[in-house]
């Protein structure tokens, strides 16, 4: 019990620092400071939170440009990620990525990715490279419920299949893809239903509650590290933003979104966390902490310098 | 001549022809209940039904394909890519069926077929989203390619590219979609393969396409003050490409400047090089200059996606370079 | 009874046809007079055969590189076809597409395609040209249980599903993709299983009866002509060939290949045919009059006119 | 000096780079229990064993996609496509992620990769299966391209391939597999980006790549009784390029021809015109000529396949316009 309280602790600061992180990020585009592409992933906290505490050091992740959250739980500062959305060299790809392409190499975050479903093969290609060396490594490679009829999404699951590659992927079903609702891109009703057409493991579940969410993705964790075997998870979510800061979100009711929140991973930790004796002031506490950290973030982001003009063709070759 | 925006030329010809041709619809992500990613269809569910606009799930190579098809018996489908980048999914479909089916069936079939959507970088989007694909697709046989940079064009280039029997692709921009201009009244419909002088000039051709249309005629304005005076010309069809306007206003300048977005390496721009070297190698009193975008993949932070792409200064330090030959 | 015999009379003809005309292209490969790639059907003809005595004309009809059986079947001419093989003017496509690309568009055969999956998007192209319009018509799709992992194969699938296309999509599954037995190629055991995933209809049965296939496949065709709805057909059969003239064919066993042609569609709709009372006299008419007709086509590819070089640009623009 | 194929000249590379190297692993169609659709990778299964020779289902963006992941965290791939047609469903996978990857990480990963296989036609394989494909691929920032049209420069760029840290696509040729030549001893790579002179001449230069080499060295050969003397340079790596082996060459002979397979429009040689143009403006005593595949999809047909693409004849042609001019 007191272990499960020091976990939850933990992931609970974790997912307010992720909401506070984006709600920052949020009020820096509006401001003009960040550019591009802003994805948030408010309300779906308990999704990313819960599965990687299921994760080692070792192992590996990959995700779309929805991306933020998994920057910072694998431990990415919240500096380096504020910055890397200011366009700043000090920002964890140097100012080059933006907000959809977090990368970490120290964390094993092996990058957010823009194109749907491109990045899931290479997810896969972290665990092939796990299984090659026999290193125990997992990885774990998220993706919306919209890329679930995309060509690299379907021919990954199949390579991991056949491979028994030690994999786990994630769909964070957040009933929509841009303003497309399932009903209008899924033919089936559960995402994890992909996982028939290739003989793998899957399972469903919601996000609402973090340590549930930790303690499944669990169970596919160890089949992947200890068989070799992939999983399919469709972990159901909602987002409570439009698709990205440039999507006023018309195709959802105020209503509809009011309901979703009822389940808000957050506010279920807090519940949670009372009953398990955890004072106000202790809340409290890792609120305030949270938000001194993201305070310090922005004004860390705000005086870094942009990256110099010589890293326009720097990368392009190692 | 009534004043639109370009995204609102766009969706004009596309209502136009769905009205003319029972045949004509369109798909893609997003495109009917959401108005388009970019407004560019907005309206179009609510006027044609969900028959004629479709929106489809994420699966570009699929429903690439079905257009293709589609088109193969009979249907004229439209397909917006939401933006051109993510057309890299259905490149075997483009290269392999759309472009080669009326020829490996000798003849047997047509794939009157539109693809189009936004091209190039727009505003800070990186890596991964700033691609201007022209520069592969222009160089496959079977297909026809359109880059309008003006609002009349934007209608015109739509129109005729509906109506045509072979797959066209249009390269739209994100950056051009709130531009306002001047249609022309009546069923306007544009030629393949006409480029067109913007700016009359006599010491130096700029020759471009597409959204540096505009930084071109901005650094030929600049210039009008005391500087060499530019011939811009818009090629604004790249297959097929009319290069002899190009020639023919380089026969009078003596020198040329290509200006593009996308990579220096090949590609149309490399290709208009080629063409007028060869022909109007007495005529030229320098060698061709091209300025382009650089040879790296796009950055996110502003500064360096702005040098990352030409403006009027690189296009004035290019058309200076040439001048000073 | 007197139907099904006439109807089996009809089948046996044209698997009898089938297979005279792709001995008769392999002789004239071995002659040099065909190049390129040359995949042969034979072993497989109950498959097609049964499968489009399923369709009416106004039905399109889309398959691999192994394509000759279904033009002949769909009323393309031996000689178009043999014609087009030897790379003439007067072949089904010019003697510009050779023996990968045989097209028929007055027959509605869409074409034989080489790049593995391409094809089946175009199919359900077709079918929903046919929905768009409501002309009731239904597209068949072929295929090799080897293209089920790939991307284009998984979208067309996911797309049919969702929209209700009027399609059938047959898998031929010959057990080999190549040299690549199924067991290494595929992480179930049944391609039907693709169906799950998308939650379309499915079967799977054997091709050695070709009435049956015939009956299969018609439930399939009448699904999608009636209800509009698509099917995902496994039908197992097998390739006496290599995978093309090229491929010695070493993995397999001649044992196997022995096995295998016990259930040859040929022999067995003979047996079929005598058991319904047909003559031996019969059977040999049909099979002379087959080699008759192969024979001439031989002679007409021979002796036709080769394309014309301006016909190099001609198709590549309409 | 031994004498090899280039198929075996390009396994030999292969294997004393997984000898060296745990690398290293090949994936690909049929490269392990068939022993490679065109042997190339013949007996590596034998000696590697299957965690290391690893046949794919039909899946290539998958298993490109496969490899990008294993290359970012350490392992060593080389990516076999049965032939480099069939990499265009693959296409989003070379260009959004292994060209990128580097760059849009901030240059924290690498991406250590080797794409192979056939390129080109091959003896009447038509019109989805004779793509020259390097006229995408070597206009993409990121990726490295090498073009072998010997046997020793088989061996050599293998192994440099294999050794970089980028991407690198290797286009070999069925048609060459069979060609013998001999491969020095020891333990020789490839440089990236430098051009060779195949065969020196005082009036002309015709530069190329891949397997049309063979084809300029011939026509050289036949005009070397009588006609204009060729100078023949083999361009070897597309990108990067060196042009600049070109340009003192046509400083000497005043007149430059590039050869290829590939469609006429754009790519790596209008880029070649470009830059020869630019840097040796002067030097030029007449407009650079092209002489290519023609704008076509490959027919079937042989005699209309063996005019779709240059021979030593349709070379003389070019060399003979150009000296006439
Ligand atoms: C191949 C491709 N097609 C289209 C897009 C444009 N796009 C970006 S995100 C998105 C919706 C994705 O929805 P989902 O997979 O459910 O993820 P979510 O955004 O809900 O997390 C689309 C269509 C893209 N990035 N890549
Ligand atoms: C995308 C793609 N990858 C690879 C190939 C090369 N190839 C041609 S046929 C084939 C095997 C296909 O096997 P299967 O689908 O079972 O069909 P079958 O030949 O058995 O009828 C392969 C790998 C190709 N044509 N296209
Ligand atoms: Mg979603
Ligand atoms: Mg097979």
């Amino acid at each position: 019990m007191q272990d499960d309280r020091e976990l939850l602790l933990g992931l609970y600061r974790q997912m307010v620092l992720i909401r506070r992180f984006e709600e920052a990020s949020a009020k820096a585009y509006s401001q003009g400071k960040i550019g591009g592409f802003l994805h948030l992933y408010i309300g779906q906290e308990g999704c990313a939170v819960g599965a990687l505490a299921a994760l080692e050091a070792k192992d590996y992740v990959v995700t779309t440009y929805r991306d933020h959250a998994q920057a910072l739980i694998r431990g990415t500062s919240a500096r380096a990620c504020m910055a890397e959305l200011f366009g700043k060299v000090t920002g964890c790809s140097k100012g080059l990525g933006g907000s959809m392409h977090f990368f970490d190499a120290d964390n094993h975050m092996l990058g957010g990715y823009g194109i749907v479903g491109g990045h899931v093969p290479i997810a896969a290609g972290a665990a092939f490279a796990s299984k090659y060396r026999g290193d125990g490594g997992v990885a774990v490679c998220f993706f919306g419920e919209g890329s679930a009829t995309i060509g690299a999404f379907s021919e990954a699951l199949a390579l991991a299949a056949l491979w028994k590659l030690p994999i786990v992927f994630i769909c964070e079903n957040n009933e929509y893809s841009m303003g497309t609702p399932l009903s209008r891109s899924l033919s089936v009703a559960d995402v994890s239903q992909k996982a028939l057409a290739v003989g793998m493991e899957r399972d469903a579940f919601s996000c609402g509650d973090v340590l549930a969410v930790r303690d499944r993705v669990a169970v596919a964790v160890k089949r992947a590290r200890e068989q070799s075997l992939p999983t399919l998870i469709e972990a159901r979510t909602y987002r409570y933003r439009g698709h990205s800061m440039s999507d006023p979100g018309k195709y959802r009711t105020p209503d509809e979104i009011e309901e979703r929140k009822k389940s808000d991973p957050i506010l279920n930790a807090e519940t949670q966390l009372r009953a398990m004796g955890v004072s106000d002031a202790e809340l409290e506490k890792i609120n305030a902490s949270v938000e001194a950290e993201v305070e310090d973030c922005v004004r860390f982001a705000e005086e870094s310098a942009e990256p110099d003009e010589s890293l326009i063709e720097a990368f392009n070759y190692a | 001549m009534r004043e639109l925006r370009y995204r609102e030329a766009l969706r004009e010809a596309m209502a136009e022809e769905m009205e003319r041709d029972e045949r004509v619809f369109i798909m893609g992500e997003e495109v009917g209940h959401y108005q388009g990613a970019y407004k560019v269809t907005e309206g179009l569910l609510a006027r044609f039904g969900e028959r004629r606009v479709i929106d489809t799930p994420i699966a570009e190579e699929g429903f690439a394909g079905i257009a293709i098809g589609a088109a193969m018996v009979g249907l004229r489908p439209i397909v917006e890519f939401m933006t051109w980048n993510f057309s890299a999914v259905a490149f075997d479909q483009i290269l392999s069926n759309a472009a080669k089916l009326r020829q490996m069936s000798g003849g047997q079939f047509k794939v009157p077929i539109v693809f189009r959507g936004p091209n190039g970088a727009a505003k800070q989007t990186a890596s991964q989203h700033s691609h201007a694909m022209e520069t592969f697709y222009a160089q496959i046989p079977g297909v026809k390619v359109f880059m309008p940079a003006t609002v009349a064009d934007a209608k015109a280039m739509m129109k005729a590219a509906i109506r045509d029997d072979n797959p066209v692709l249009i390269f739209e921009d994100e950056r051009l979609y709130g531009l306002k201009g001047e249609v022309p009244d009546g069923d306007v419909v544009a030629e393949f393969g006409v480029s067109q002088v913007r700016r009359e000039g006599e010491d130096v051709t700029i020759a471009t396409w597409g959204k540096m249309l505009w930084q071109c005629l901005d650094a030929a304005e600049q210039l009008a003050k005391g500087g060499p005076s530019c011939e811009v010309i818009d090629l604004r069809s790249l297959r097929p490409m009319d290069h002899e306007t190009v020639v023919r206003s380089v026969r009078k300048t003596g020198r040329l400047v290509v200006v593009h977005e996308t990579w220096p390496y090949g590609g149309p721009g490399a290709e208009l090089v080629d063409r007028v070297q060869r022909e109007a190698f007495d005529a030229l009193d320098a060698p061709v200059l091209r300025c382009t975008g650089r040879d790296a993949s796009m950055a996110y932070n502003k500064k360096l996606e702005d040098l990352t792409i030409p403006d009027a200064k690189t296009v004035l330090a290019a058309v200076r370079a040439v001048m000073s030959y």
